[in-house]
């Protein structure tokens, strides 16, 4: 057991994959020596070599077609996009190629890898170095999609993302790596991808989110129980794509009242899907209307920090979206 | 020259037997036949949709012939037929894909004509957006180069789609680590009707090998032997950790863009008679036959074979099942046992 | 007034800006000579010339960046990709630059211009050349998003979309090209972006659609009327982005059930988004689960006609889904 | 070599007159202590990130001085402090930019610092995904060239992000039609961590502009006139129908990539010390003061007015409001009157 905060988690996940098995390999832009702009990587290159943890050249649709094709021969590539921002010119590798690669194969060749992708606001990174911009993505038929909020979910949704057989897009907020530390079971962890979790119970309204949003969800949480009587129960859904309608279903029937939050724009946003998938299935427990809390529909987080608390989602929203939910 | 030809083959100082070459004949016969029965099935309203390789078949066959079967690997192009036949495909394997039977190797029947693949043979399944294969083949070659593996990949390309930005970012990287891989550049004048000079900036694909620091090489596409030469010493510069080779064969295409086009609203009709003169099955008989290696007696049975063989194979393919509707939701992940 | 196809409707579009506004010009693979793959641009070219109906190289990235540049100066481009399913390598320019840019700038920027793409499946054109990816757009803040039914739709909001002062996606269904003919009026007809239409009135349910779902959606309401007694409506959003909420609550108060349809995969489609707003603005109306009906999840559309039949969306599917929904 | 150039000065063959030259050099002077306070303002909290010219101001004052103010077009990337103001933007547009204030000309606070732009000037709102302005410079020249009209476009990026597939798109379009655009690639040697020979297959950026049919040409960034050199010939072809440029500047990184990050992880601190030897304020004064067209008494009066031009600049910007959340929602799309 180690206290790991999401960072560390991550690294640590990855320096175990390529411990166990030798197809496993790093490639991105400031991956090697310098360890990553975040440090993901810090010390990797020193151990596993050049070629291992491999700095490429400044072209992402490079990072993911070079990995595609080494996952195709065999490697299980992890490419690091430097921020989820920068991820548009490996587009059309990704839904083109990446996601589609297996069924346009009828399953004779797979693309086994791994994108790790930084991703959203409140770091005064404004347009392009905050973005929330998973839903491109979870739309994407063929790409599983996975977003952990603990360090421990990190480490065993990484080590699964690896091994697993098909492409998974792992994206870390940012402002979560060094948000918290918490134990992480050593070695053997492997969790299941498209699995939620129940992140505490409640019975008065259901708040579905991931990343950041578990941490301001949980404090929410706190403060609807404590200042305003209502206990809501708080859903971390951690894969987005496949998504865990069971338990997302389980947690309506038993409260009737949805939120989702994400910090990404509202109109079209993962949000929609979560909405629009309890609207339908728990039709028959509602007893609100599902609700979306969601970034304002703006092309971007603006810089000044005022513009950007302006913009970003806080527990102090997230309990007034609550509270409105729970008084219907 | 037709002294100079006998007292020295050409193909005999590339190191090729008389066997050898009419084995390249053959499989140009072989991917031309097959070719035009796709025409005449797309005719008779049994394929939708046809994209054909006619006229790149020298370029093909002979960058092609050097690499190794089972070992090296192969990211085609939608006219890549003859390629992926020298490479292993068979007169069925296309056939069948054409006809989306539920047991194309390439896709079962999923994709359209031309997207060719096929896992036991190393080539990799192709999309239509174009340019996306080059990245992959470069991947293979650094998946070889990070595991030290004696594999050289080759991936063939149009000289518009040179111009995607994917294929700039590949490009350098092979040329960053002197990647084993081997560019094939079929540039045959059109990007559907737009011509060379609309597309490329400098007229040479070939050219831009410089700016990434590696040989770059136009070859007459008509001229099989100066393709499997220039094809041959890319190989051996990629296995020997020279790097990447750009080949820049210079091509006609014999047909309109696809089955969907129709290239007379673009094209001068004299230009499109002239251009049978480069047709590389002629050019290539014609030499040949000035060397005595080629005699209308083996023309006629090499022509009478590769005609039994498509019928064969095409009697086989339209034999095979239709795919099952109720598999369509299959492998878009990975199953088990699979 | 002339009897018009949408794709005669859109090639008369374009003459008439081009004639109206020299500022307006023509980009793409195959638009010049050729007059495109579908023949949307034939003729241009022999009237306007080389440079306002331009061929460009085979690179959809330069198309959208350099028709951007050309807006920031002053024209009004119409660039085309050739089929949406190539549109990938410009999304970079597209979501990063296009999108942002007077957002970014305050205001002091920006992009005029349009982009044609022909989508959407049932022409045996496999996964490459069937694709319904308006989801990817749709949820891009700053842009809007176009998506006719009609000839005379067609026209009228090509023309808007030509002389809206921000970028305009023009998604035109290929297999509505030729589907239908229409007397479409002559010249100043401008339509205004972001309003639905109400197709056929009803009142037992809303069958919400865009497209070649309008023309399918028409066809099962007159069999769901003949056949079955069910009076659907059919609204035809006609702008995906913004989205016309006023006339989808309205149509929703009316008839009490919602039926949302598109061709493209479900999970993540723009549909989500209908129906997570008409779920949660639209609750008290409700006395069905929003229901929707969309292509499988799977990562493109099949090629061999058993196949695609097994995706497509057809009248007879929009029958069955809403009279499962109008039995509720 | 004194007495050559005292005999013939490189400035006045160029046609540049002693008020020119010096005009020069205070505009690098200007532009290096505008980047300097911000550092300054970094480190005191004012200024969340800093990402720095120095070292490149040689390259980018020599090639902007040609170009023509409220004509011509500019599309810089974050390094353009002395581009951008070499272009018209002013010590105060910059700083005011850098604190992200409400009536910053680049984006009234919504951008992060570096994000040049100001519809003023023709200079382009550039974003943070490198490489993408490239195309926009090219698309700016094609509509000058559409229309007729006598515009040169300029663009700047580092060698890095040469290896974008966007940038070679762009180049191979400027190439096909001649556009009048002029690349400027500032190779300093480095993408934040990673080596020029990690990144360029064959080292040269210059070289690539053969496979795009125009003149590609390295110099000394470290030569300001160099470099005006090169930008008033690319200028001058550009204007008469000649066509792009490609000029490969090669400059130092005189910081680390910007204040998020710290170069002595992978730069030798040998490497780092021996940088300021190249550094192109120092390296023009001398010549300027070999030619006795800059003398002690001129340069402390240059630096005094550009040390007072800060300082008001920074006072006032400073005492502009900040942003109000109540316009964060404004201008997603056009606004009426706007
Ligand atoms: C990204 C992308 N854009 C457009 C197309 C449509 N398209 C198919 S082939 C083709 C022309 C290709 O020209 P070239 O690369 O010269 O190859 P050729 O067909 O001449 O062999 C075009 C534009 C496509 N398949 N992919
Ligand atoms: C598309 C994209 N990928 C990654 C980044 C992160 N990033 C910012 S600057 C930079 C290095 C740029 O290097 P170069 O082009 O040589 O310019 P320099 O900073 O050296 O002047 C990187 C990787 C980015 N801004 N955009
Ligand atoms: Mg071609
Ligand atoms: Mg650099």
């Amino acid at each position: 057991m180690a206290e790991l905060n999401i960072l560390e988690a991550i690294r640590s996940a990855m320096d175990e994959e390529m411990e166990r098995d030798e197809r496993v390999m790093i490639m991105g832009e400031d991956v090697g020596r310098k360890g990553g702009v975040f440090g993901a990587t810090d010390g990797l290159w020193a151990k596993y070599g050049d070629k291992r943890v491999l700095d490429t050249p400044l072209s992402e649709g490079l990072i993911a077609g070079a990995a595609a094709g080494a996952a195709i021969y065999g490697l299980r590539p992890i490419a690091e996009m430097q921020f989820a921002d920068f991820v548009y010119p490996a587009f059309n590798q990704i839904v083109s190629e990446i996601s589609r690669m297996r069924y346009r194969s009828n399953g004779t060749f797979g693309v086994p890898m791994v994108i790790r992708m930084p991703y959203g606001g409140g770091v005064h990174g404004a347009l392009y170095h905050s973005q929330s911009n998973e839903a491109y993505f979870t739309s994407t038929v063929g790409l599983k999609i996975v977003a952990p909020g603990t360090p421990a979910d990190a480490k065993a949704l990484l080590k699964a993302s690896i091994r697993d057989p098909d492409p998974v897009l792992f994206f870390e907020h940012k402002k979560t790596y060094r948000l918290f530390k918490e134990e992480v079971p050593d070695g053997e962890q492997v969790a299941e991808i498209g699995k939620a979790a129940v992140a505490r119970e409640g019975s008065d309204l259901s708040i579905f989110c991931y990343g950041y949003m578990r941490f301001c969800a949980l404090e929410a949480a706190e403060a609807l129980a404590s200042e305003h009587g209502v206990q809501a129960e708080v859903v971390d859904l951690r894969t987005l794509r496949p998504l865990d309608m069971e338990t997302v279903l389980a947690s309506v029937a038993k409260t009737g009242k949805a939120l989702v939050v994400h910090e990404a724009n509202r109109f079209g946003g993962f949000g929609a899907e979560v909405a629009a998938a309890i609207a339908e299935q728990g039709f028959e427990h509602l007893d609100g209307p599902v609700t979306r809390l969601a970034g304002p529909d703006v092309p971007g987080v603006p810089y000044h920090h005022n513009l950007e608390d302006w913009f970003m989602l806080s527990p102090a929203k997230i309990v007034e979206a609550a509270q409105t939910l729970a008084a219907y | 020259m037709n002294a100079k030809l006998a007292a020295n083959p050409r193909h005999r100082e590339l190191g090729l037997s008389d066997d050898e070459v009419l084995a390249m004949y053959r499989q140009m016969l072989l991917a031309r036949a097959v070719d035009e029965r796709m025409w005449l099935m797309q005719r008779a309203g049994k394929i939708a949709f046809i994209i054909s390789g006619q006229g790149h078949e020298g370029a093909q066959v002979g960058t092609t012939w050097p690499m190794r079967r089972n070992q090296d690997w192969m990211a085609p192009f939608y006219r890549s037929i003859a390629a992926t036949m020298t490479f292993g495909m068979t007169a069925e394997d296309i056939i069948t894909a054409h006809l989306a039977k539920a047991d194309d190797v390439s896709s079962a029947g999923r994709q359209m004509p031309g997207h060719y693949g096929g896992a036991p043979y190393n080539i990799v399944s192709v999309s239509s957006p174009v340019g996306t294969q080059v990245l992959h083949a470069v991947g293979i070659a650094m998946g070889a180069w990070v595991r030290g593996e004696d594999v050289v990949a080759i991936t063939y390309f149009g000289e518009g789609t040179a111009n995607q930005g994917e294929v700039h970012e590949a490009m350098n990287f092979a040329g960053v680590h002197k990647l084993p891989v081997i560019f094939v550049c079929e540039n045959n004048g059109y990007a559907i009707s737009v011509p060379l000079e609309k597309q490329v900036g400098g007229l040479s694909v070939a050219a831009r090998a410089k700016g990434y620091g590696f040989p770059g090489i136009t070859v007459d596409g008509g001229d099989v032997l100066a393709c499997y030469a220039a094809g041959k010493e890319a190989h051996e510069r990629a296995r020997t950790g020279g790097g990447a080779t750009l080949i820049e064969a210079r091509v006609v295409r014999l047909t309109s863009h696809s089955s969907d086009d129709d290239q007379r609203r673009y094209r001068d009709p004299a230009e499109v008679e002239s251009l049978k003169q480069h047709d590389p099955r002629g050019l290539f008989a014609n030499e040949l036959r000035t060397l005595g290696v080629l005699t209308d007696e083996v023309d006629e049975r090499l022509r009478a074979e590769v005609k039994q063989e498509v019928n064969e194979a095409s009697k086989r393919a339209e034999a095979r099942p239709d795919p099952d509707p109720a598999t369509a939701g299959r492998f878009v992940y990975a199953e088990e046992g699979h």
